[in-house]
């Protein structure tokens, strides 16, 4: 199992390494001087000039890049232009919401995701498969920002029971009770992505229902519902947990925009904003932070798909 | 005499497989590792080993669908097996290789005459539509099939016959040597049977030599007239059918003879 | 009464339209101690039987249409699920063609002996363990004390083939039923596996139902034997007796399709045609088609199942003759 | 002839599978007739009749420029089917190509699909967002967008499944009777895509509809004058209180079309060749 982790974790270097390349070059296919680009509009031409040297934008590209990775892996990405302060600490702001609105999100998921689908599997064929897959299936064809937005309509404004937008840290008044500003929002970021559980589940479940080896579990005179946890269920994992990294795909990108209706201090918001405001650096760094972050949790899915089918990781 | 039609000198074939070490070091798989023996004109001659000795992979690397690693193929003389595709596709007219699966060997989108007019036109041996259905139609009767079958797609026949059209394909090229990999296996015994009687026939009609690869002693020994016997990747004995079955040398021929379940027939049981 | 008796067993498989027979009037005994072996080609029937026995039809559309099943006194069609899971893996049990996928891939092959024992015997973790290892020597798996631990992937497949056994002679069952379960195992394994069943047998008595598509295998294995084609036994009578007096037509030509190892034979006796498929309907003998003596009686009615001999039953109009 | 049978088995005793596929349907015709069948010109502004409620002649209201919601609801199918088409398109054949030539030619490959990785390292909407900011707001770039992001996916299922096929023995067989590589690609291989192809098609035409519409409610997507339901939700979502109409009509409509879009996917999925089912990334 280490062997593999570590064999796993090699394996992420020179997709990162390409990764960064892109995130790099973005900022160079904006037409215009690229140091004009990250110091905004109000620049003058004297800092223009400063920044040009010092990120070497008059030498050859590869140069740069490297000049710019160094500056990067000190956590160095750069200087807002809107707030004015480095990229890192503005990204830094919005983490702890977006953070636990992922977490939430994910906690629905797994809440709601896996025990519908588990039903819908052993009910293959019913009514009751019928309604949650189909409903499943619903759910998954729904806009967010339209979700959001219903629900903002229904349980703050018309029955007051949650707050309709932004979210209070933590650490400021209320404390824990402050999650209740992510109740609204993690729901509808849930919505579409346990539906996708939902379906994967069942459809993986009664893949594995069809195996030879769940028979030979019959044989054994287990009782049904045994054999569906413990065999179909635990077998079905597998494919859910290679799955659960695009999930985790879709739920950054739909905080994007969920983050947005909710007006959430986020991650999400702070990329869109940026690109209205055209906070060039920003954009950047998070666009680097979030890959980095992405490729870490595809390796977490990974490791933990290695866990669960032991073909992979000992062959 | 002169030159055998084949002839195989020490061929290997070994495959690169991902290791699993930190660095995933390369394992090497021997497949084939050091085989050689020469098929005369008309000649059939029996492949006989168990699963994974490298029969098939033999089988697959004469017909260039695998790669060699080192060693040589002589057919009718000239070396085969380092010619690059397009020097090599003439002679896959005169090589041609029978499948064991008869449901995944069909392409289930192309009608039959789609599959067997095809290596027509490739080779060249056919200008028009006309000219390769009639040539389709002979082979299919050949082989024990209704020649208006060829506008039908696989799906619509039974694995038998889709052996039946697989084995057209390969005689209508009419080739000089024919390797069948497992040809029979995936038959029923009776249905089985029935195509031994027709690649017997076929072979002595038209007096093409064959390669017959097969785990089936009983099989080998009905349609062979020479035997090799494979183990690990090289081949532990090899000669005249009868010496082979009757007075078997190596330790391992007789163990796999002595493995067959057989059948006590009559009164004296 | 005998260990196992299946009476007039009647399998039909739903399709959208209708009712497919597939397994028609099958009955058969079978005793302590003794091998009774199916051999048929594919589709006829011989699988569904043994599934049907096991009670592993479950909700698939192959259903139990007719007949019944009794073991060890016990009507086990009457059985409630309960009841009927008591049994499974425990006084009956069975093993199947695939060694490849019959075993979960992702447990220990322990955990699944384990399994199966704790299901019926009041046994510790620990003490479950012991006797799993005991078991996989008994089976003759080297190390077994060391290969319990490991994952089916990790064997070879005669060596899963063992586990399998080993898990389904778990509980000392009384009756074994192994559906192909060499099939997919080469010669030599193929030997080493029967040896094994056939020395287990005589250790512990268990009755053992083997299915196989391979008379040969049949006839080295079993005591007696039915031959079944298209969902009908044919032929069936003691291993000496099948042997001795093949008296279905069919019977005969599936020997005579046979290549042997021990002498050449320059043309085989093929049975023409093929086995029809379950959507074509069928007036009178199943076989006539295909049959070298068939006539029309043959054609239009069915022929009835009789005693040939003592032990020796048939179902042919023309039991036992020639084409002369 | 075979597509048709293909089509007919996939929807036999689908009822909501049929019916899904007959609004699609409707949504095509009201797409290219839009002109013949709107009562009003979707981009009439009319400073009197704002906010109207739904009743006659505005059948869903009229907006907070005093626009005909029904009219604009009616060329939004049009740009429905344009994402829709022009996204699956762009996605299957930048994809397709890729994925089937990297699964054939394996050196080439090795260097493609890795590449297809590093792309795939950037969440769809992402990648999307990241696109657009190089690019303006147009219809055409909003297409080229969604179909980049999913040609990607689509590059990694076609190598897959032609990995498959390509272990077929029937392509063996082929090689063996002297078949070139472009004809074992176009003549053997591919044929035997296009029915998963089509039910990747319907999912991505799925994906493109939420993708679009996200992008028009961050503001990034189509331009703001052009109807498309996704502005349409956009630009009155203030008023989700005020008339609620606005927002139920154009929303309903996003629904039920991916939810049919989805249907129709999942019904010609289960009629495809087993071997692929679990090839293909949809609902």
């Amino acid at each position: 199992m280490l062997a593999y982790t570590v064999k796993r974790l090699f394996t992420l270097i020179p997709t990162l390494l390409a990764a960064s390349i892109l995130v790099f070059l973005f900022v160079h296919l904006i037409p215009g001087d690229p140091a004009a680009i990250l110091l905004g509009d109000t620049a003058t031409p004297e800092e223009i000039a400063q920044l040009s040297a010092e990120m070497g934008f008059d030498r050859p590209l590869w140069i740069q890049y490297f000049l710019w990775l160094g500056n990067v892996l000190q956590g160095d990405l750069g200087i807002s232009i809107f707030f004015r302060e480095p990229v890192l600490a503005v990204i830094g702001s919005g983490a702890e919401t977006s953070i636990l609105l992922a977490s939430m999100t994910m906690f629905w998921i797994i809440l709601i995701g896996l025990p519908i689908g588990v039903l819908s599997a052993t009910k293959h064929g019913t009514w009751v498969d019928q309604i949650t897959s189909s409903g499943a299936m619903l759910a998954a064809s729904m806009p967010t920002f339209w979700l959001g937005l219903y629900l903002i309509m229904i349980f703050s404004v018309t029955l007051g029971w949650f707050p309709s937008s932004g979210f209070p840290s933590l650490s400021d008044d209320g404390g824990i009770t402050n999650l209740r500003y992510l109740i609204l929002p993690s729901l509808t970021l849930a919505a579409p992505n346990a539906a996708l559980i939902v379906r994967l589940v069942r459809a993986s479940m009664l893949d594995v229902a069809r195996e030879d080896h769940v028979r030979t579990a019959r044989a054994k005179g287990l009782h049904p519902a045994r054999v569906t946890i413990k065999h179909v269920f635990r077998n079905a994992l597998i494919a859910v947990a290679a799955a659960f990294g695009f999930t985790f795909a879709a739920l950054i990108s739909e905080a994007v925009v969920t983050e947005t209706v909710f007006s959430l201090p986020g991650i999400g918001r702070l990329v869109v904003q940026s690109i209205l405001r055209r906070d060039y650096p920003v954009i950047q760094g998070v666009i680097l932070v979030i890959v980095v972050l992405y490729m870490i949790i595809n390796l977490l899915v990974d490791l933990a798909y290695a866990r669960l089918d032991p073909r992979v990781s000992l062959k | 005499m002169t030159d055998p039609l084949l002839r195989l000198v020490d061929l290997k074939t070994h495959f690169q497989t991902k290791g699993v070490g930190l660095f995933g070091e390369k394992k090497v798989l021997k497949a084939v590792d050091g085989v050689s023996f020469d098929i005369a004109q008309g000649e059939v001659l029996g492949l006989v080993g168990e699963s994974g000795c490298g029969k098939s992979t033999v089988g697959r690397t004469l017909t260039h669908l695998e790669k060699t690693t080192s060693g040589q193929a002589f057919f009718e003389g000239r070396e085969f097996l380092s010619m690059t595709p397009h020097k090599f596709r003439p002679l896959r007219r005169e090589i041609q290789m029978i499948f064991q699966d008869p449901f995944a060997s069909l392409n289930p989108r192309l009608k039959i005459e789609q599959t067997l007019g095809e290596p027509l036109f490739i080779h060249g041996l056919c200008k028009t539509w006309n000219e390769a259905r009639s040539k389709i139609a002979a082979t299919l009767e050949r082989v024990g099939m209704d020649p208006k079958i060829m506008s039908r797609h696989p799906h619509e026949f039974s694995g038998g016959q889709r052996q039946r059209i697989g084995i057209a394909r390969v005689m209508i090229l009419q080739p000089k040597l024919v390797i069948a990999d497992e040809a029979v296996s995936a038959l029923d015994v009776s249905i089985q049977a029935q195509f031994l009687n027709l690649i017997k026939k076929l072979q002595r009609d038209s007096g093409m030599s064959m390669l017959f690869i097969s785990h089936d002693l009983g099989v080998v020994r009905h349609i062979s007239d020479r035997v090799a016997v494979m183990l690990a990747g090289k081949i532990v004995e090899i000669g005249d059918k009868h010496q082979i079955f009757e007075a078997p040398q190596h330790e391992y021929t007789r163990k796999l003879l002595n493995s067959i379940p057989r059948i006590a027939i009559g009164k004296e049981a | 009464m005998a260990l196992l008796e299946v009476e007039n067993l009647e399998i039909a498989v739903s399709t959208q339209r209708n009712l497919l027979p597939v397994v028609q009037g099958v009955s058969f005994t079978v005793d302590e101690n003794e091998t009774l072996g199916i051999v048929g080609e594919s589709g006829c029937g011989k699988s569904l039987t043994s599934l049907a026995i096991m009670g592993l039809l479950g909700t698939s559309p192959v259903r139990i249409t007719g007949g019944s099943i009794h073991f060890d006194g016990m009507n086990l069609l009457a059985l409630s699920e309960r009841e009927r899971r008591a049994i499974m893996g425990n006084r009956m049990a069975m093993i199947f063609q695939e060694p490849m996928t019959s075993l979960n891939p992702v447990y220990r092959i322990g955990d699944q002996i384990v399994e199966n024992l704790r299901q019926h015997q009041n046994l510790s973790h620990a003490a479950a363990r012991d006797r799993s290892v005991e078991l996989l020597s008994l089976v003759r798996i080297p190390d077994p004390s060391e290969r319990i631990d490991s994952f089916p992937h990790q064997m070879s497949g005669g060596q899963r083939q063992r586990v399998m056994i080993a898990m389904a002679l778990s509980c000392d069952p009384k009756l074994l039923i192994a559906d192909e379960p060499t099939t997919a195992l080469d010669v030599t394994v193929q030997k080493e596996v029967l040896d094994l069943m056939a020395d287990l047998q005589s250790r512990m008595g268990t009755a053992i139902v083997l299915i196989s598509h391979d008379l040969g295998v049949i006839a080295e294995t079993c005591d007696k034997v039915a031959v079944m084609y298209r969902g009908k036994i044919a032929e069936a009578a003691s291993t000496a007796d099948l042997f001795a007096e093949l008296l279905h037509p069919y019977t005969r030509g599936l020997l005579n399709s046979i290549p042997v190892v021990d002498r050449d034979v320059e043309w085989l006796e093929a049975i023409p045609g093929r086995v029809p498929t379950l959507e074509e309907t069928l007036t009178g003998c199943a076989f006539q088609p295909r049959c070298e003596l068939a006539t029309e009686l043959c054609a239009c009615e069915a022929p009835q199942t009789t005693q040939f001999k003592p032990g020796h039953s048939v179902q042919c109009h023309f039991a036992g003759q020639d084409r002369s | 002839m075979n597509t048709l049978i293909f089509l007919r088995d996939a929807f036999a005793g689908r009822k909501l599978a049929t019916a899904g596929f007959l609004w699609l349907c409707l949504i095509v015709v009201a797409a290219i007739i839009a002109p013949l069948v709107a009562p009003f010109d979707p981009l009439e502004i009319d400073p009197v009749g704002r906010l109207t409620e739904p009743g006659w002649p505005n059948l869903f209201g009229t907006d907070h420029f005093g626009r005909d919601t029904f009219s604009r609801a009616i060329y939004g199918a049009r740009m429905t089917v344009i994402i829709g088409v022009g996204s699956v398109l762009v996605a299957l054949f930048c994809g397709g190509l890729i994925g089937m030539i990297s699964a054939y030619f394996t050196r080439l490959g090795h260097f493609l699909m890795r590449a297809v990785d590093v792309l795939m390292a950037f969440p769809a909407l992402l990648m999307a967002l990241v696109l657009i900011t190089l690019l303006e707001r147009s219809v055409v770039n909003t297409v080229l967008v969604i179909g980049i992001v999913y040609a990607t996916t689509t590059a990694r299922i076609l190598f897959g499944m032609t990995l498959k096929l390509k272990g077929e023995t029937f392509i063996d067989a082929a090689v063996c009777s002297g078949a070139g590589n472009s004809s074992i690609l176009f003549r053997h291989i591919l044929p035997n895509l296009l029915s998963p192809l089509l039910v990747q098609a319907s999912f991505i035409f799925a994906f493109a509809q939420l993708q679009a519409a996200a992008l028009d409610f961050l503001g990034l997507g189509l331009p703001p004058e052009v109807p498309s339901w996704g502005n349409m939700l956009s630009e009155e979502r203030i008023y989700i209180t005020r008339a609620p109409w606005l927002l139920i009509y154009p929303g309903m409509l996003i629904v039920v079309s991916v939810f049919s879009m989805n249907l129709v996917g999942d019904a010609l999925r289960d009629s495809i060749d087993p071997r692929f089912k679990d090839d293909i990334a949809g609902v």
